[in-house]
């Protein structure tokens, strides 16, 4: 057990590292001189060349590499050639930021998608059921900067009810934070919602299907009944693994929404630190990204097990 | 409001009146009335698509929403027509009054849900008992009284952990939870092995004869029906063709469908060719719902005549309390196939972030021998190493240790190279008539895979030769096999197994899945084409009736060893080894049934 | 009134609706709820400072924060483009134009405490020859020493006499650092200015606070919060939400209509010294003939383009200087009108009848969109321009700006008084004319006088040549809620001088 | 991002969909292609015509608003709105297109070899597609529009590399159902070879998933390539494509609020269609119904 335990890390182990090795090499073919952009457009071509060295770009990519990665092993993610702090406390506000905001829009989505998926996979065959699925087929189709755009038009601009973006930390003023970030998680959210809400009537739709949900109504359970009591949670599990993905899609792809709501999050973070060709910030980022989506495959994976016995015990 | 209330006139407890269920295209039972009288035991037969499932359904008011049923379905003490009933007064019957147990074991339990807590949810449910405490306890009880082991422990088991026999009496449980007046059963034991089959159609006996329960049992299986039922109602496409006891429907059927049926159920009778009796003539489906008597029909009462006796006769033996190798079947000179000392272990796939798979022995040290021209019959029953066995014996899987020759080559660590001859001498016939045949794959292009270095129009007569051989005609070529019956797909799956005229054949399970009115047919069709291009036959079945019809010796293998092997009918007749024997009184003949029906 | 309704909102849900409706209507009077007078400012920028060292970090936006806020020169720009005295009290020029004598503040501290004195400037001086490496240290190449005359007395003497020289002191590189602040120029700036940095967060904020030590009149905003944006649509949306009170450095142009009809804010608009230019590279195949290029200057409407690319706002300017600048020439603007057919005949004159160029942009908004009306025109003189967008800053100073891969390119200039750099040869333009580059020499050299009327050649010269196509001076519209006062309107300098701002 | 898992997939028969549902799934089939249809009729048509140019400038119509000359108005470079969704509609597809073939191409032979070799190979592949579903498109998207470019190109290579681990889980289980066939094994048992058995009978029989897979994957590539131009990481113009001329729109929001609504409407119907055209074929070609019994 304790070895199986050991294995699953190493593997997880010797994935981080494969990562991290991808990450070195696609960034180190990044065109753009870091030196260049710090020095601006005055500096000499001599000035650039000495700032090459000082910055360390001139060494040996296997170098750079081993130092780069043995120092974020110790959790020294360098530092930054734009800001000249340490990398590792701007990664971590950044993502600090997005994580809140993914969760918070993927609750909000599940507080939609789950009543509104099982709803119209019960009522798939009534007119209402087919009306509701086409709404969230619709919500599927429409791109979230654009929900965001809207609910900014309305509920900023025109009637002033809630700021138009930005971020407060929770910590300096919960309440200044819950105002700033309820438009970005209903906009990011209500296209999640959409999209889980479909996922979660095919679902509910494959588990009525199910023999046990047959015999459950032969027990004499209602269909609704047999369906909250024995369907639910079977029907959890494919949704989790989507839910799964769509968290570790939503870190990157939650950048749109911090874009049209000027939140720095981790997405906005990488595409500043792209422009500003802040080599040792992007391959933090960009690092601690996919650690956190192959971490978080990891979780569901162990989340799998929790739900459902026949992974609990393989004997 | 329609309230239940008990009617003081004594009644059938369940009351069919011109039943009739239709899809929006097509009417799929055609008029079906019948009644369970009180503590009746009635079985309710046909094949597959005849309308027996639509009738239970339609009893519980299961059917799915796009069929709708007219006529009527009266429960005794209900005072309502449960097809017009709204569902919430269904509810409070259903599971209570009357209860079913569905075929499929593996799936019709919850997989997250502990089966304690499945049963005491019927009773709760339908507040039989007071409180969550006691449902539990009781839930326990019952599952004692269906004889799972330790029920304590097994309540708090989630179905996965329970083999598919268990799962079935945990069903059972369920079902009789609530003393229902009318239990149906469908299908029961058709997914099980033929000892838990056996086992488990003796306690459904027992607990409705103990309680006085009505039963309706619908089975494919005559077998099944004379095991249990006292009366029996015979379906052919969605009308009820025979209703009578079984004794008398067993032994003097009257309508030619029913005849048919029990005649192709017969492995042990066989015309005067030696071929069994089959129902290739269409019947033509006239209701018949008369109980008078007729003449009895002559049952043939000596075994299957083997066509063919092989020069080799095999030794009958058993594997020693000892555990002591044998070599089954020893052939001197040089045997078709020769294994000795085969092992097989796997890793069981999947597992769980926390456990290693665990090594499963698929095959513990067997030994045999099977002569050229032998038809030689393994019979087992799931998980008891005989795929393994028969994948080993095709090159399909290696061994982990031991010898296996198939034709002087050895199989284990021979490359695909190496093999090239070997595939086109041993070929294979699956059990799954769908699953055999590639749905996107044209009959020509299906029966011509095997051939190797063949010009097209070779290919093309050599298919056309094939086909005609296994009795289709040549303009099946351009279809595609979900144009097919069962039957026929079988027939195609012969005719590519036969096409690089190989000369050992393996047959997996190849008539288990199939009708038993064209199971005949297709064991008809092996049996001579075996003849024909003198075949060494490797049968590999969890039907020991089967086996006994098509092949001269048969070795019984249990727990990945041979147990017992000989000539069929000796170990048929008397079985050395206790699994043997378990295997051989589960599995009745005709007359055996017919015996024991009118006793 | 209106900055505090969003508080009520969170606190009490249920009354939200109605509630905020209500109140979000009056937005008025410069008074908190308790009757103070609200001294808090929030104001909307784009283009975040990457850090707070200006010294070694190249861009406009460290300077736009701090410069005059938190730290201070001698000198300083006021929102004319003036040269008025700062930590200088006055100063005198010795007659050969060679000895600049200070007179300096007293009692001047910096922010931790320590003195401001002659010996700060000498030391802040001499150290920008070897430690900055940004924002044009050789701009003080001119001076030959620095002396501590006393505490309050600084002599400056350069080895050449400069007209812009003094000018460039008003910048960046004529800041006051002290010795005990310079150890985390980073993140913890130490200057004399009125504000002091609280807090700075890359890519969403600074925080500023008054300096209650500041040597000089206290500015009326003691919080102010610089916000940074990505987006232009949300820095606008910001102040129409009243998330910010001022936004700064308009450049997409059609968000400012709104505005103007909105009688709750107030448009300003100043001039810049951003120069919108269609840069040609003067040193290649396609653009080394003075003709070719001459062809763009008729071939190209600029009024059309401005107002298709830029809503109509700006200045058509015809060379790159300013109105600001004393040596501004109106009549430039007419040097080549729009005259499709003169174009041909050049192009034709040229031999380059079917000219393809490569015409490399960098991905801002007003270059992507202007770049659009400048290939359609272009196409209409018979020059087929393969447009792509580069991104900046990484790849287009890159490759257009130090590699000089490209015919033509379309990038503001908004350093002030940068014709100078422009002419160079060396300089991405590829402009060489030694004559021009004379006449600036002779120029920075002479009298006030001369200086205007040298520089006015040169650059005029710089335009016949066509050594790049002007298109218009970026305006500088700055956006406020309507009670704000002493919003400056003008960019003379790279600051954004917040002291002045007032309710 | 839609993309099924192994783990999700289970070996329990299932009864055949009723007639109801396939009723159901055809007027979602047919309305899906529909839509599809309208949005392919627009590029196909924008190939030879549109009203106007829409790629050049026009100062003196900058703005208008709907009406008889320019049915949906014009932008701010006097552009015919109506021309540029139509011509919008050819790079919306050829994203897709482009980048649905990437991801198949790469996702679909990698799928099928771990799927066909259970074991050591399998899991090491599957490592490596976890690594690559680490780097979900448009994370891609921005890197490699800081390597090489933005630009179309760049947005469909990226969207097609991000979509291709999708594509591999999808073939590999689609691999694992079909491997448990027992034509696979008579194929085997014929001595034919993996490829001969990949190419032939995998392949073919899992091509419903993967259209089912592509159809959605579709829908999400014509999204993500208006988020990336929403980026700066998209078409760059003059080239009209949906999701710049969203970006464009956003500007005049309260100018000409109408410019937002037409390519807004454009990407939902294109994307609605796919979508559609996906659950429709999902009925059809139900995985689960090609499980034997």
């Amino acid at each position: 057990m304790v070895l199986v335990v050991l294995r699953r890390i190493g593997v997880f182990a010797t994935t981080v590292v494969v990562a991290s090795i991808v990450t070195f090499l696609m960034l180190s073919i990044l065109p753009g001189n870091a030196a260049r952009i710090a020095l601006g457009v005055q500096a000499t071509e001599a000035d650039v060349a000495a700032q090459t060295t000082a910055m360390g770009l001139d060494r040996p990519a296997v170098v750079r590499y081993l130092d780069w990665f043995g120092h974020v092993l110790i959790g020294d993610f360098g530092t930054s050639t734009v800001s000249r702090q340490p990398i590792g406390p701007e990664i971590t506000d950044a993502l600090g930021i997005t994580v809140i905001l993914v969760l918070t829009s993927v609750v909000l989505a599940l507080l939609f998608a789950i009543p509104f998926g099982v709803l119209t996979a019960v009522r798939q065959r009534k007119p209402d059921g087919a009306i509701l699925s086409g709404i969230s087929q619709i919500g599927v189709a429409v791109p979230g900067f654009l929900a965001g755009m809207l609910l900014v038009t309305v509920f900023a601009v025109t009637l002033r009810w809630l700021p138009a973006g930005g971020w407060v930390d929770p910590g300096d003023d919960f309440a200044g934070f819950l105002e700033h970030l309820i438009l970005p998680a209903i906009a990011l959210g209500s296209v999640q919602g959409a999209v889980l809400s479909r996922y979660v009537r095919s679902s509910v739709l494959e588990v009525m299907r199910e023999d046990f949900i047959r015999t459950a109504r032969a027990k004499g359970l209602g269909a609704g009944r047999a369906l909250f009591r024995h369907g639910l949670r079977n029907a959890a599990v494919p949704v989790m693994t989507v839910l799964g993905l769509q968290i570790a899609t939503l870190l990157v792809g939650a950048v749109v929404i911090e874009r049209v709501f000027s939140i720095p999050g981790l997405g906005s973070l990488l595409l500043d630190k792209v422009a500003l060709r802040d080599l040792p910030a992007v391959q933090g980022i960009v690092l601690v990204l996919v650690v956190f989506v192959l971490a978080l495959n990891f979780l569901v994976d162990l989340a799998f097990t929790l739900i459902d016995p026949r992974l609990r015990s393989a004997s | 409001m329609t309230s239940i209330t008990p009617t003081a006139t004594p009644a059938p407890t369940l009351s069919v009146r011109d039943l009739r269920v239709g899809s929006p295209f097509n009417e799929l039972l055609h008029s079906i009335s019948f009644d369970i009288a009180a503590g009746e035991r009635v079985g309710l037969i046909g094949e597959s698509g005849s309308g027996k499932s639509l009738t239970a359904t339609s009893v519980m008011g299961l059917l799915p929403e796009t069929l709708t049923a007219t006529g009527s379905v009266r429960l005794n003490g209900v005072d309502a027509d449960l097809l017009t009933a709204p569902d919430r007064n269904l509810n409070q019957l259903r599971g209570n009054t009357m209860a079913m147990v569905f075929q499929e074991p593996m799936t019709a339990l919850n997989p997250l849900m502990r089966v304690g807590a499945q049963v005491a949810e019927i009773m709760t449910v339908h507040h039989t008992v007071k409180g969550r405490r006691q449902a539990r306890e009781r839930a326990v009880e019952l599952l004692t009284q269906v004889k799972l082991p330790n029920p304590r422990e097994a309540a708090l088991a989630f179905p996965h952990q329970l083999s598919g026999g268990q799962r079935q009496r945990v069903m059972l449980a369920m079902a009789m939870a609530n003393d229902p007046q009318l239990l149906l059963c469908d299908e029961p034991t058709t997914a099980l092995d033929v000892t838990v089959q056996a086992e488990v159609l003796g306690l459904i006996g027992k607990l409705v004869t103990d309680r006085g329960t009505s039963l309706l049992l619908i089975t494919h299986d005559i077998a099944v029906v004379a095991e249990v039922c006292q009366r029996v109602l015979v379906m052919y496409q969605g009308n009820i063709v025979e209703d009578g006891p079984v004794g008398r429907v067993l032994t003097a059927p009257q309508h030619p469908y029913t005849q048919k049926l029990i005649a192709a159920s017969d492995l042990s009778s066989v015309d005067d060719r030696g071929r069994l009796h089959t129902m290739s003539m269409p019947v033509v489906a006239t209701p018949v719902v008369s109980t008078a008597e007729t003449s009895p029909r002559r049952m043939p009462t000596d075994a299957a005549a083997l066509p063919l006796s092989p020069a080799h006769r095999a030794a009958h033996q058993r594997i020693e309390a000892d555990d002591a190798p044998v070599i089954f079947n020893e052939v001197t000179g040089t045997p078709a196939i020769r294994v000795r000392d085969l092992s097989r272990q796997y890793r069981r796939r999947g597992g769980s972030v926390f456990t290693t798979a665990p090594i499963v022995h698929g095959l513990r040290e067997v030994s045999f021998d099977v002569a050229e021209g032998q038809r030689f019959g393994i019979v087992g029953e799931s998980g008891s190493g005989k795929s393994t066995l028969m994948r080993i014996l095709c090159a399909l899987d290696q061994p982990t240790s031991g010898l296996v020759d198939v034709l002087g080559q050895p199989i284990k660590g021979a490359s695909e190279r190496q093999l090239r001859n070997f595939r086109s001498q041993v070929q294979i016939v699956f059990q799954d008539p769908m699953g055999s045949l590639d749905p996107r794959m044209k009959v020509r292009d299906i029966v011509a895979e095997p051939l190797r270095h063949v010009d097209r129009a070779e290919a093309r007569a050599r298919v056309e030769a094939q086909l005609a051989a296994v009795g289709l005609d040549a303009d099946v070529m351009d279809r595609h096999p979900h144009q097919f019956s069962g039957g026929q797909r079988q027939r195609i799956s012969i005719a590519r197994a036969l096409i690089t005229r190989p000369r050992v054949l393996v047959a997996d399970e190849a008539v288990s899945a199939l009708d038993v009115s064209v199971r005949a047919q297709v064991l008809n069709l092996l049996a001579d084409l075996v003849d024909e291009y003198q075949l060494t036959l490797v049968f590999v079945s969890h039907d020991l009736g089967v086996i006994r019809h098509l092949c001269d010796t048969v070795a019984v293998i249990s727990d990945g060893r041979i147990v017992e092997c000989g000539p069929t009918g000796d170990v048929y007749d008397r079985p050395l080894h206790p699994y043997t024997r378990q295997l051989v009184s589960a599995t009745p003949s005709m007359d055996e049934l017919a015996r024991r029906v009118t006793a | 009134m209106r900055v505090h309704t969003r508080r009520n909102l969170i606190a009490s849900v249920a009354t939200v609706m109605i509630a905020s409706m209500a109140l979000v209507g009056c937005s008025n009077g410069a008074t908190t709820a308790d009757g103070e007078p609200d001294t808090t400012l929030t104001v909307g920028l784009l283009a975040t400072p990457g850090n707070l060292d200006y010294t070694t970090t190249a861009g406009a936006a460290i300077p736009q924060a701090l410069l005059y806020n938190v730290y201070e020169g001698l000198v300083k720009l006021d929102n004319d483009g003036t040269i008025i005295p700062l930590l200088a009290k006055s100063w005198t020029v010795s007659d050969d134009g060679l000895v600049y004598d200070f007179a300096l503040e007293e009692g001047v501290t910096f922010s931790d405490g320590s003195p401001f004195t002659a010996e700060t400037v000498k030391f802040s001086l001499e150290r920008v020859k070897d430690n900055w490496t940004a924002n044009g240290p050789g701009y003080l190449d001119p001076i030959a020493s620095i002396e501590a005359v006393s505490d309050t007395e600084a002599r400056i003497t350069l080895t050449k006499p400069s007209n812009s020289w003094l000018f460039n002191m008003s910048g960046p590189v004529g800041t006051m650092f002290t010795e005990s602040g310079i150890a985390d120029l980073a993140t913890a700036p130490v200057g004399t200015g009125p504000y002091t940095v609280s807090s700075f967060k890359t890519g969403d904020s600074l925080v500023l606070a008054a300096n209650a030590d500041y040597w000089g009149d206290a500015p009326y905003m003691t919080d102010v919060t610089l916000r940074y944006f990505t987006d232009a649509t949300a820095q606008t949306n910001a102040l129409l939400s009243g998330d910010v009170n001022l936004v700064a450095g308009i450049s997409q142009f059609q968000l400012v209509g709104q505005f103007k009809s909105n009688s709750d804010f107030q448009v300003l608009e100043g001039a810049s010294t951003g120069e919108v230019t269609l840069s040609m590279n003067n040193a290649s195949d396609a653009f080394s003939d003075v003709r070719v290029r001459q062809a763009v200057m008729y071939g190209i409407d600029r009024q059309v383009v401005m107002d298709t690319a830029n809503s109509g706002y700006g200045l058509l300017i015809g060379s790159m200087v300013p109105p600001t600048d004393p040596w501004y020439d109106a009549d430039l603007a007419e040097l080549y009108p729009y005259d499709p057919d003169k174009a041909i005949e050049l192009l034709a004159e040229a031999g380059a009848s079917d000219l393809t160029i490569a015409f490399k942009i960098p991905n801002l908004p007003y270059a992507v969109a202007g770049a659009q009306v400048v290939k359609d025109q272009l196409a209409k003189v018979g020059i087929t321009a393969n447009v792509t967008a580069l991104e900046f800053p990484a790849v287009w100073l890159d490759e257009v700006f130090s590699n000089h891969d490209y015919d033509m390119s379309l990038i503001m200039h908004s350093e002030p008084r940068d014709v100078t750099a422009f002419a160079a040869p060396t300089y991405y333009a590829g402009y060489n004319s030694p004559e021009v580059m004379a006449k600036f020499a002779e120029a920075d050299a002479a009298d006030a006088d001369a200086y205007v009327e040298l520089m006015k050649e040169a650059t005029t010269t710089m335009a016949e040549d066509a050594a790049a196509d002007w298109l218009y001076l970026q305006p500088a519209i700055s956006l406020a809620d309507a009670d704000l006062v002493g919003v400056p309107k003008n960019t003379p300098s790279l600051a954004l001088d917040l002291s002045t701002i007032a309710r | 991002m839609t993309a099924s898992d192994p783990r999700v997939t289970t070996d329990t028969p299932r009864r055949p969909r009723s007639a109801a549902t396939g009723r159901n799934g055809a007027a979602t089939l047919w309305t899906g292609l529909v839509l599809i249809g309208l949005v392919v009729l627009a590029a196909l048509v924008s190939m030879w015509w549109t009203p106007f140019d829409p790629e050049g400038v026009f100062s003196d119509s900058i703005l208008l608003p709907p009406g008889s000359e320019h049915l949906l108005g014009t932008d701010s470079f006097g552009r015919d709105v109506f021309s540029s969704i139509l011509r919008g509609a050819q790079i919306s597809l050829l994203v897709g297109t482009v980048a649905v073939s990437i991801a198949a191409v790469l996702g679909v032979p990698f799928g099928i070899v771990a799927g066909m070799n259970p074991g050591r190979l399998d899991q090491f592949m599957m490592r490596g597609n976890d690594i690559s579903l680490a780097f979900p498109a448009l994370l891609l998207a921005i890197i490699f529009g800081a390597i090489f470019g933005a630009g179309t190109v760049t947005a469909m290579v990226a969207l097609g590399i991000g979509t291709a681990p999708a594509f591999a889980l999808i073939a590999r289980s689609g691999t694992m159902q079909i491997m448990s066939r027992e034509y696979v094994q008579a194929a085997r048992a014929s001595g034919k070879s993996g490829v001969f058995i990949g190419v032939r009978h995998i392949l073919p029989n899992i091509s419903g998933m993967l259209i089912v897979q592509a159809s959605v994957s579709f829908g999400i590539a014509v999204l993500a390539e208006a988020a990336l131009s929403y980026l700066g990481l998209g078409t760059p113009p003059p080239t009209p494509s949906w999701g710049r001329m969203l970006q464009d729109a956003q500007g005049y929001l309260f100018i000409e609020p109408l410019l937002i609504v037409w390519p807004g409407i454009a990407i939902a119907v294109a994307v609605l269609g796919f979508n559609l055209l996906g659950d429709g074929l999902r009925d059809r070609f139900d995985p689960k119904m090609q499980v034997k019994r």
